[in-house]
C-alpha cells in the first residue's frame, strides 16, 4: 500500500477497529495518538519527497467498478499537499491538547474517521470517489456535534447537515450530469477528473452543473450567503469538531473549487470569476463586520474564519499564481492559526465555563502564558508581520491588484477589517480588571504547551522563510497558470 | 315502444331509490330502498331476457343478502346514538357528486358518441337457464369451482372472525 | 336492445354508488354502496351479453353475484366485531392506518 | 558576521533570549534582564556609530542579504539590507538614541513586575525599526513598519490592568493599519508597474519613468497615507495622544525618536518618486502645515504634560512634511536628527518629574517641583524646540523655514510661522508653569541611570547643529553632501536668509516674554477654560468616534442581526418549516380513513379521466 493510501485508510479502518471493539478509554486515546503519529511522519516523509518540480505526482490508479469507470484514483500537488500536511500536523496537536478533557469513545472515534474522510477527498482525482470521500467526513461532524456539542445541538447538527447533504446532492446531480455527457461524447462511462476535463459541455449546461458543485463547495466554505449554518454550529459544536471544520473541511471546499471546478469547467469559471469575486469581496467585509458585535468568542471566530475564507476564494477566482499561491498559502495558515485559537478558546472556555467576551477579562495578569500565546494566534489571524498570513495576504492582495486595481483596494481592507474586532476581544478577555471567572485561572498545562508551541513555531517559520514552503506549490501554480493563458486566448 | 316505457320507469325507480339508499339516515332506511333498487335491477335483467340472472339476483341479493343486512341491523340493535353523526352529510353528498360530474359526463358523452349498439339477433333460448347452464358447466367450469372454494373459504372466515370477537 | 341507454343507466348507478362510498360514513351504507356499484357493473354485463348474444358474461355476472354473497358473508361479521368493539358504526373511527394514533 | 546582520539581531537575540527566561524561569533576578537588554541596542549602537562613521567619511555601502523571502514568478523579495547614506543617517540617531532610552528605561521601570517582558518588548521594536530602516527592499521595509507598529500596540497596552490602555494601544495600531493599507497598496501597484524589473530600491527608482503620471501620483499618495498614520499627520493623528498611555520610555523611544519618523524617512526614501509628483509633494507640504498649526493649538489648551509633548510631537513632524513637501528632503531629515535627541530628552524629563511625583501627569498638580537637573535639562530642551539660537533646532527649523520661504509657497511659510510662534507659546507655558512658582514642593530625586542618558541628550540636543551648519555660517551643509539626495534646492539669498532668522527669532522671544507674564508667578493656568473647543480638540475625537466607530457598530448589528439573521437564516428556517408544514397538510390527509383514499382515488381518476378526454378527444 502506498502512502497516500496509508494516510486515508488507517485513520479509517483503525476507527471502525475501535467501534466494533469495547476497549478502555486510554488504550482508545494511545491507539488515536500512534495512528494520527504514524500519519504525520508519512505525510512529513510525503513532504520530503515530494518533488518541488513537478506539479501532480505519487499517482495511484485502480479501476474499482470498471462498468461505470469508477476507479480508485488519487494524487497530490502542491495545492492539496497543504491540506495534506495540515490534516497530519493538526490531528495529533488536538488530541494532545485535549488529552485530558474527552473521555468518550466516540470522541476520538469521529475524529480519526473524520482525518480520513478529509485525507481521501483532499487526494481524490476521481469524481465518485471524491464524492464518497466528501460525505464520509460529514458524518462523524454530525455525531460529534450530536453527542458533545452544547447548547440547541441536535436542532443546529441537523440543520447543518441538512444543510450541507442538500449542496452535496446538487454536486451529485452535477458530477452524474458530466459523466452521462462523457458517455454520450465518448462511448464509455468514466468518473476520472483527466477524462471528464475533456467533456464538451454548452455554455448553459455547463453553467448549471457548474451550479452543481458550486452550491455545494459555497455551502462547505461557506462563501456569503450561504454562511447562516456557520456560527450557530460552530457555536454548539465541540472543540474538536470546530477545528475540524474551520482549519480543515472550509478549506476542502475552497480547495475543491480549485481543484474541480477550474479543471472541469475552466470557461464557465472564468466567464463566472467577476462575480464570485464580487461574492468574496462582499462576504470578506460583511463577516469581517458582523464580527464586531459579536460577545460570543466562538462566534467571533467563526466569523472571522468566514471572511478570510471569502479572501481564499476571492485569491482563487483571481484565477493567477499571486492568488493561487496566496490562498493556498492562506489555506494553510489560517489552519494553524485558527486551530490553535479554537484549541485555545476551548481552554478558556474549560477554566472559565464562559464564552462571553464581556464576562472575561484581565486574564494576562493571571495566566501570562496563555495571554501571549493567545495574542499571537489572534494578531496571525490578523496578519501581521513575520506571520504566514501576512505573506498569503500580501500575495492575494497582489494578484487583486493585478486583476483589478479596485479589486485591489477592497481585498487590501482585509489587513484593516480582521483587526477591528480581534484587537477589541483581545483587549477584553486579557486585559482589564481581573473578572470574577478568571480569578482562578490556570496557566497553560505542559500537554497544552506541547500542542500549541509546534503550531506557533509553523506560523512564525512560515511567516519569516515562506519561499522555502511556497517553493512546493509554486510548480502547481504555473502549471495552472499556463492553462489559464490558453484559456484566456482561446 | 313498450319496452323503452318500462325501461324509462325501472331506470327512474332504480335511480330514485338508490339515490335514496345513500343520502338515507338511518341504515334501515337504507336497506328497505336499496331492496328496490336491487329489485327493480332484476326487473331490467328481466326486461332484457336474462331470465335466470333475473331469478338469481332476486332470490340471492333480495332475498339473502339484503335479509342478511336486515338481520344484522336488528341483531346489533342500533340506536341512533350509534349511528355516526353526519353533520355535513349533504354537502359531502353533493361534493362527490361534483368531482364525479365530469367523469359520468365524459362517459355518457363517449357511450353517445360510440357505435357499440349491433342491435344482433336475440338467440331464442336466450338467458334461459339452459343456456346460462350449459356456458357455466362447459367454458367457465374451472371458475365455478373456484367461486365454490370462494365461498366456503369466506364462510370460514366469517365464522373465525365472529369467534375471534368474542 | 337499447343498449346505450342500458350503459348509462349503469353509469349512473355507479356514481351514485361511488358517491356513497365516499361521502357517508355509516360503514352499512358504506357496504350497500359497493353493492351498489357491483350491480351497475352487472347489469352493463347483462346488457351487452344480451346485445351480443353471448352468455359468458351473464355467467361472469354470476361470478361477481357469487362474489358478492361471500363478501357479504364476511362484511357481516366485521360489522359485528367493529360494532362490538367501538359500538358505533362510524367508519372515520377505524382510522388505525393514520399515523395520528 | 555581516556587521548589518549582527546590527540588526541584536536587539532580537535580546529579546527572544528575555522571552525565553520569562518562560523557563520564574524567579530571576532584575540584573539579568537588565543585562541582556542592554546587551542587544548596545551592540547596534556602537554597530550603528561604527557604520555610520564608514559611511560619512568613506563613502561605504554596506549590505547584507540574509535569504530570499519570497520567490513567485516576477516576485521576487529578498531578505537583504542595505545600509546608504540614508540608512546610516538613520541608525545613526536610531540605534544611540534608542540605547540611551533603554539606559533611563532600566531606571525608570526599576521594580515593576513585568520588567523582564517590558524590555523584551522594547528589544523588539528596536529590531523592528532597524529592519525598517536598513530594509533594501520595500516588502522588507513594510515588514518593519507593521513591525514597528505591532510592538507600539504592545508597548502602549503595557499597564493593562487598566482597559482604556489597551484601547489606546488598539487605537494606535489600527490607525497605524489604515495607513499601512495605503502603504501596501501603493507597493502592491508599484510592483505591478515595474517590480518585475527587480523590487528592491536601486531598481525601483531606475524604472520609475515607465510609469505614466496618473499611476504614479496614485501610488505617492498612497505611500502618504502609510506616512500619515504613522508620523500622525492630519487626519490619521488622533492615536498620538492617547499612545501616551504606555510607560514614558516608550513615549520617549517610539512616540518622538523613532517610530513617529518612520513616514518622514519613508518620504526621504521615495524621494526620486516625489520628485516626479509635484502635486502630491505640495499636497504633503499641505497636510503637514495643517498638521503643525492644530497640534500647535490644541496643546496651548492640555495639560497633561506627556500629552502637550505628544502634540508638539505631531507639531514638529509636520515642520518635517513641510520641508518635504517643497522638496528639502535634507532639511526634514535633519530636524528629524534634532528632533529625536531634544524630544527623547523632554520626553525624559517628564517622565523623571512623573515618577517623582507618584505618576501624576497634570501640571498644574506637578507645579512647583524642585528639581534643579530637570529644569536646567528641561529648560534646554524647551529653548531647542522654540529654536532659540544657538541650538540645533534652530539650525533645522530656520533651514525649512527659508526653503519654504524659497519654494514661493507663502501661505505654508506663513503657517509654518504660526505654528513656531505657538510653540514657543505652548513650551514655555509648560515650562513656566512647572517650576515658576511661589510655593515650592521637593521631589524623589532621579537615578543615576536616568540622569545620565538625559546629559547625554543634552549636549547632543544643543550640539547636534553642527552636523548640518548652514552657509551662511560657513558651514558646509555636511549631511545634504552625505545623503545626497535628489534635491530641489530652493536657495535664498543670505540677506534675505538672515532677515528671516531675526524677524523669526524676535518673534519667539516676544512670545516667550508674553509667556512668561501670564503664566510665571500666576495662577492663570487655573482659570483656563476646559470646555473650550480647543481644549476638546476640536471635537475630533467625538466625530470620529460618532462617525466611524458608530457607523460600523450599526453596520455589524445590521449586518448579523437584520440581514444575516433575519432576511437569510430565516428565510432558510423559513423554507424548512414551510417543508413541515406542508407535510403536516398531507399527514392530515393521510388519516388512516379508507373512504378518503378513495376520495384522493377518485380525484385522481376523473383528473385523468379529463386529460385524457381532451387529449384524445378528437380522435375518439
Amino acid at each position: 500500500m502506498s502512502t497516500l493510501s496509508l494516510m486515508i485508510f488507517l485513520p479509517i479502518i483503525t476507527a471502525f477497529a475501535l467501534f466494533v471493539t469495547k476497549i478502555h478509554i486510554n488504550i482508545v486515546k494511545t491507539l488515536y495518538m500512534i495512528v494520527t503519529g504514524i500519519v504525520m511522519y508519512l505525510a512529513f516523509s510525503l513532504y520530503v519527497a515530494f518533488d518541488a518540480n513537478a506539479s501532480m505526482q505519487f499517482i495511484e490508479y485502480h479501476p474499482w467498478i470498471a462498468e461505470y469507470g469508477i476507479s480508485y484514483h488519487i494524487g497530490v500537488d502542491g495545492v492539496s499537499l497543504g491540506i495534506v500536511m495540515m490534516n497530519a500536523i493538526i490531528m495529533p496537536l488536538v488530541a494532545i491538547a485535549l488529552y485530558k478533557q474527552r473521555d468518550k469513545r466516540g470522541y476520538w472515534i469521529n475524529l480519526l474517521f473524520v482525518q480520513g474522510g478529509i485525507m481521501g477527498a483532499v487526494l481524490s482525482l476521481d469524481l465518485m470517489l471524491f464524492y464518497l470521500f466528501w460525505e464520509v467526513m460529514l458524518l462523524p461532524i454530525f455525531f460529534m456535534i450530536g453527542l458533545f456539542g452544547y447548547g440547541n445541538k441536535h436542532f443546529i447538527t441537523m440543520k447543518f447537515n441538512i444543510y450541507t447533504i442538500l449542496g452535496s446532492l446538487m454536486m451529485l446531480i452535477g458530477i452524474l450530469y458530466v459523466a452521462v455527457q462523457y458517455k454520450g461524447q465518448f462511448g464509455v462511462y468514466s468518473f476520472d477528473l483527466y477524462d471528464l476535463k475533456n467533456v464538451k459541455l454548452g455554455a448553459r449546461e455547463s453553467f448549471f452543473a457548474f451550479s452543481g458543485f458550486m452550491l455545494a463547495f459555497a455551502i462547505k466554505i461557506p462563501i456569503f450567503p450561504f454562511h447562516t449554518w456557520l456560527s450557530e454550529t460552530y457555536r454548539s459544536a465541540p472543540t474538536g469538531a470546530v477545528i475540524v471544520m474551520s482549519a480543515l473541511m472550509a478549506k476542502l471546499g475552497a480547495y475543491a473549487i480549485w481543484r474541480f471546478l477550474f479543471t472541469l469547467f475552466p470557461e464557465t469559471s472564468h466567464a463566472l470569476a467577476p462575480y464570485f469575486i464580487g461574492i468574496g469581496l462582499f462576504g470578506l467585509i460583511y463577516f469581517g463586520i458582523s464580527a464586531m458585535s459579536q460577545s460570543h468568542l466562538k462566534k467571533m471566530f467563526a466569523l472571522s474564519s468566514a471572511s478570510h475564507l471569502s479572501l481564499v476564494v476571492v485569491g482563487f477566482f483571481i484565477y493567477d499564481v499571486y492568488g493561487l499561491v496566496g490562498s493556498s498559502y492562506l489555506i494553510v495558515a489560517h489552519a494553524v492559526s485558527s486551530t490553535a485559537l479554537f484549541l485555545m478558546a476551548g481552554m478558556l472556555f474549560e477554566r472559565t465555563k464562559t464564552y462571553h467576551i464581556d464576562s472575561l477579562g484581565g486574564i494576562a495578569a493571571v495566566a501570562p502564558k496563555f495571554a501571549l500565546f493567545f495574542a499571537f494566534f489572534a494578531l496571525s489571524i490578523v496578519g501581521v508581520p513575520l506571520t504566514a498570513g501576512f505573506v498569503a495576504e500580501v500575495l492575494i492582495v497582489l494578484g487583486a491588484f493585478e486583476y483589478d486595481i479596485y479589486v485591489g483596494f477592497i481585498s487590501a481592507t482585509t489587513i484593516l477589517l480582521a483587526m477591528l474586532f480581534m484587537f477589541k476581544m483581545i483587549s477584553q478577555v486579557l486585559y482589564g480588571k481581573v473578572s470574577e471567572s478568571a480569578k482562578n485561572f490556570q496557566d497553560l498545562r505542559l500537554h497544552e504547551l506541547i500542542a500549541l508551541i509546534p503550531l506557533a513555531l509553523l506560523i512564525l517559520a512560515m511567516g519569516i522563510f515562506p519561499n522555502y514552503f511556497i517553493k512546493k506549490i509554486e510548480p502547481t501554480a504555473k502549471s495552472f497558470a499556463a492553462g489559464k493563458e490558453a484559456v484566456y486566448h482561446e | 315502444m313498450q319496452n323503452e316505457i318500462v325501461f324509462a320507469t325501472l331506470a327512474i325507480i332504480t335511480i330514485v331509490s338508490a339515490i335514496i339508499m345513500i343520502s338515507a339516515h338511518r341504515p334501515i332506511d337504507s336497506a328497505l330502498s336499496f331492496i328496490v333498487t336491487l329489485i327493480s335491477v332484476a326487473a331490467l335483467f328481466g326486461l332484457m331476457n336474462a331470465t335466470f340472472l333475473f331469478v338469481v339476483q332476486i332470490i340471492i341479493y333480495a332475498g339473502a343478502i339484503l335479509s342478511l343486512i336486515l338481520f344484522i341491523i336488528m341483531f346489533l340493535n342500533i340506536k341512533d346514538e350509534n349511528l355516526p353523526d353526519e353533520k355535513y352529510k349533504n354537502r359531502w353528498l353533493l361534493a362527490t357528486s361534483l368531482i364525479l360530474t365530469p367523469f359520468c359526463a365524459i362517459l355518457i358523452n363517449l357511450i353517445l358518441r360510440s357505435d357499440i349498439a349491433l342491435e344482433g339477433a336475440t338467440a331464442k333460448n336466450f338467458g334461459t337457464i339452459q343456456d346460462v347452464g350449459l356456458t357455466l358447466f362447459s367454458k367457465w367450469v374451472l371458475p365455478f369451482e373456484l367461486v365454490s372454494i370462494l365461498l366456503l373459504v369466506a364462510l370460514i372466515g366469517a365464522v373465525m372472525l365472529s369467534k375471534r370477537g368474542e | 336492445m337499447m343498449l346505450k341507454a342500458y350503459m348509462i343507466l349503469s353509469i349512473i348507478l355507479f356514481s351514485i354508488g361511488v358517491v356513497g362510498l365516499i361521502s357517508r360514513r355509516n360503514i352499512i351504507v358504506i357496504y350497500m354502496s359497493i353493492e351498489l356499484m357491483l350491480n351497475a357493473v352487472n347489469l352493463s354485463f347483462v346488457a351487452i351479453s344480451a346485445d351480443l348474444g353471448e352468455s359468458s358474461a351473464q355467467v361472469i355476472s354470476l361470478i361477481i353475484i357469487a362474489i358478492t354473497a361471500s363478501e357479504a358473508a364476511l362484511f357481516m361479521s366485521l360489522f359485528v366485531i367493529l360494532f362490538r368493539n367501538k359500538a358505533s358504526l362510524d367508519a372515520n373511527l377505524f382510522d388505525m392506518l393514520g399515523d395520528k394514533k | 558576521m555581516n556587521v548589518l546582520t549582527l546590527l540588526l539581531l541584536g536587539p532580537l537575540v535580546s529579546a527572544v533570549l528575555i522571552f525565553l527566561i520569562i518562560f523557563l524561569f520564574s524567579k530571576v533576578h532584575q540584573s539579568v534582564y537588565t543585562f541582556l537588554a542592554l546587551l542587544g541596542p548596545g551592540v547596534s549602537a556602537f554597530l550603528a556609530l561604527f557604520v555610520s562613521y564608514y559611511s560619512y567619511f568613506e563613502k561605504e555601502v554596506f549590505s547584507s542579504h540574509l535569504f530570499t523571502w519570497l520567490h513567485i514568478g516576477d516576485f521576487v523579495v529578498e531578505a537583504a539590507l542595505k545600509a546608504d547614506a540614508l540608512s546610516a543617517f538613520m541608525i545613526l540617531f536610531v540605534a544611540p538614541v534608542s540605547f540611551l532610552i533603554h539606559i533611563y528605561a532600566t531606571g525608570y521601570m526599576d521594580g515593576q513586575r513585568s520588567y523582564g517582558r517590558f524590555f523584551a518588548y522594547f528589544n523588539i521594536f528596536v529590531f523592528f525599526m532597524l529592519l525598517l530602516v536598513l530594509a533594501d527592499n520595500p516588502i522588507i521595509m513594510f515588514i518593519g513598519w507593521e513591525g514597528v507598529g505591532l510592538t507600539s500596540y504592545a508597548l502602549i497596552g503595557f499597564y493593562y490592568e487598566e482597559i482604556k490602555n489597551t484601547y489606546a494601544g488598539n487605537k494606535a495600531f489600527i490607525l497605524n493599519r489604515i495607513g499601512d493599507f495605503g502603504f501596501l497598496s501603493a507597493l502592491m501597484l508599484l510592483f505591478l508597474e515595474i517590480g518585475s524589473g527587480g523590487f528592491d530600491f536601486e531598481h525601483i527608482f531606475y524604472n520609475l519613468v515607465q510609469i505614466d503620471s496618473g499611476m504614479l501620483s496614485l501610488i505617492a499618495f498612497l505611500l502618504f497615507v502609510g506616512a500619515m498614520g504613522k508620523s500622525a499627520q492630519i487626519p490619521l493623528f488622533v492615536w498620538l495622544p492617547d499612545a501616551m498611555a504606555g510607560p514614558t520610555p516608550v513615549s520617549a523611544l517610539i512616540h518622538a525618536a523613532t517610530m513617529v519618523t518612520a513616514g518622514v524617512y519613508m518620504v526621504a526614501r521615495f524621494a526620486p518618486l516625489y520628485n516626479l509628483t509635484p502635486d502630491i509633494s505640495i499636497f504633503i507640504a499641505y497636510v503637514g502645515a495643517l498638521s503643525a498649526l492644530f497640534a500647535a493649538v490644541v496643546a496651548t489648551r492640555e495639560y497633561d504634560i506627556k500629552k502637550i509633548l505628544a502634540y508638539s510631537t505631531m507639531s514638529q513632524l509636520g515642520f518635517m512634511f513641510m520641508a518635504l513637501g517643497v522638496g528639502a528632503y535634507s532639511t526634514a531629515l535633519f530636524h528629524m536628527f534634532a528632533h529625536a535627541f531634544f524630544k527623547a530628552l523632554l520626553f525624559m524629563a517628564a517622565g523623571a518629574i512623573i515618577a517623582a511625583f507618584h505618576h501624576k501627569q497634570d501640571i498644574r498638580e506637578l507645579r512647583g517641583i524642585q528639581a534643579p537637573v530637570l529644569f536646567v535639562m528641561m529648560y534646554i530642551a524647551t529653548l531647542t524646540i522654540t529654536a532659540i539660537p544657538p541650538f540645533s533646532a534652530f539650525f533645522s527649523k530656520d533651514a525649512i523655514m527659508s526653503a519654504l520661504y524659497a519654494s514661493g509657497h507663502v501661505e505654508i511659510f506663513f503657517l509654518a510661522f504660526v505654528a513656531s510662534l505657538l510653540t514657543a507659546f505652548y513650551m514655555f507655558r509648560m515650562v513656566f508653569v512647572l517650576f515658576f512658582t511661589r510655593e515650592k514642593k521637593s521631589a524623589q530625586k532621579s537615578g543615576a541611570s536616568m540622569i545620565y542618558p538625559m546629559a547625554v541628550l543634552t549636549l547632543l540636543s544643543i550640539f547636534a547643529g553642527l552636523l548640518n551648519f548652514p552657509e551662511i555660517f560657513a558651514g558646509e551643509l555636511n549631511i545634504s553632501h552625505w545623503l545626497g539626495l535628489a534635491e530641489q534646492s530652493h536657495k535664498v539669498p543670505h540677506a534675505t536668509e538672515i532677515i528671516l532668522m531675526g524677524v523669526n527669532t524676535l518673534f519667539i522671544a516676544g512670545v516667550i516674554f508674553y509667556t512668561y507674564k501670564k503664566y510665571a508667578y500666576t495662577d492663570a493656568i487655573e482659570k483656563e477654560n476646559e470646555t473650550s473647543v480647543i481644549a476638546n480638540k476640536f471635537y475630533v475625537d467625538a466625530f470620529y468616534h460618532q462617525t466611524v466607530v458608530r457607523t460600523l457598530q450599526a453596520f455589524s448589528l445590521f449586518f448579523d442581526k437584520t440581514i444575516s439573521k433575519s432576511l437569510i437564516d430565516d428565510s432558510i428556517n423559513a423554507m424548512a418549516f414551510a417543508y413541515y408544514k406542508i407535510g403536516k397538510i398531507f399527514a392530515h390527509a393521510e388519516n388512516g380513513n379508507v373512504r378518503f383514499y378513495a376520495l384522493y382515488i377518485l380525484v385522481g381518476v376523473v383528473s385523468g379521466f379529463i386529460y385524457l378526454y381532451f387529449l384524445l378527444g378528437d380522435v375518439v
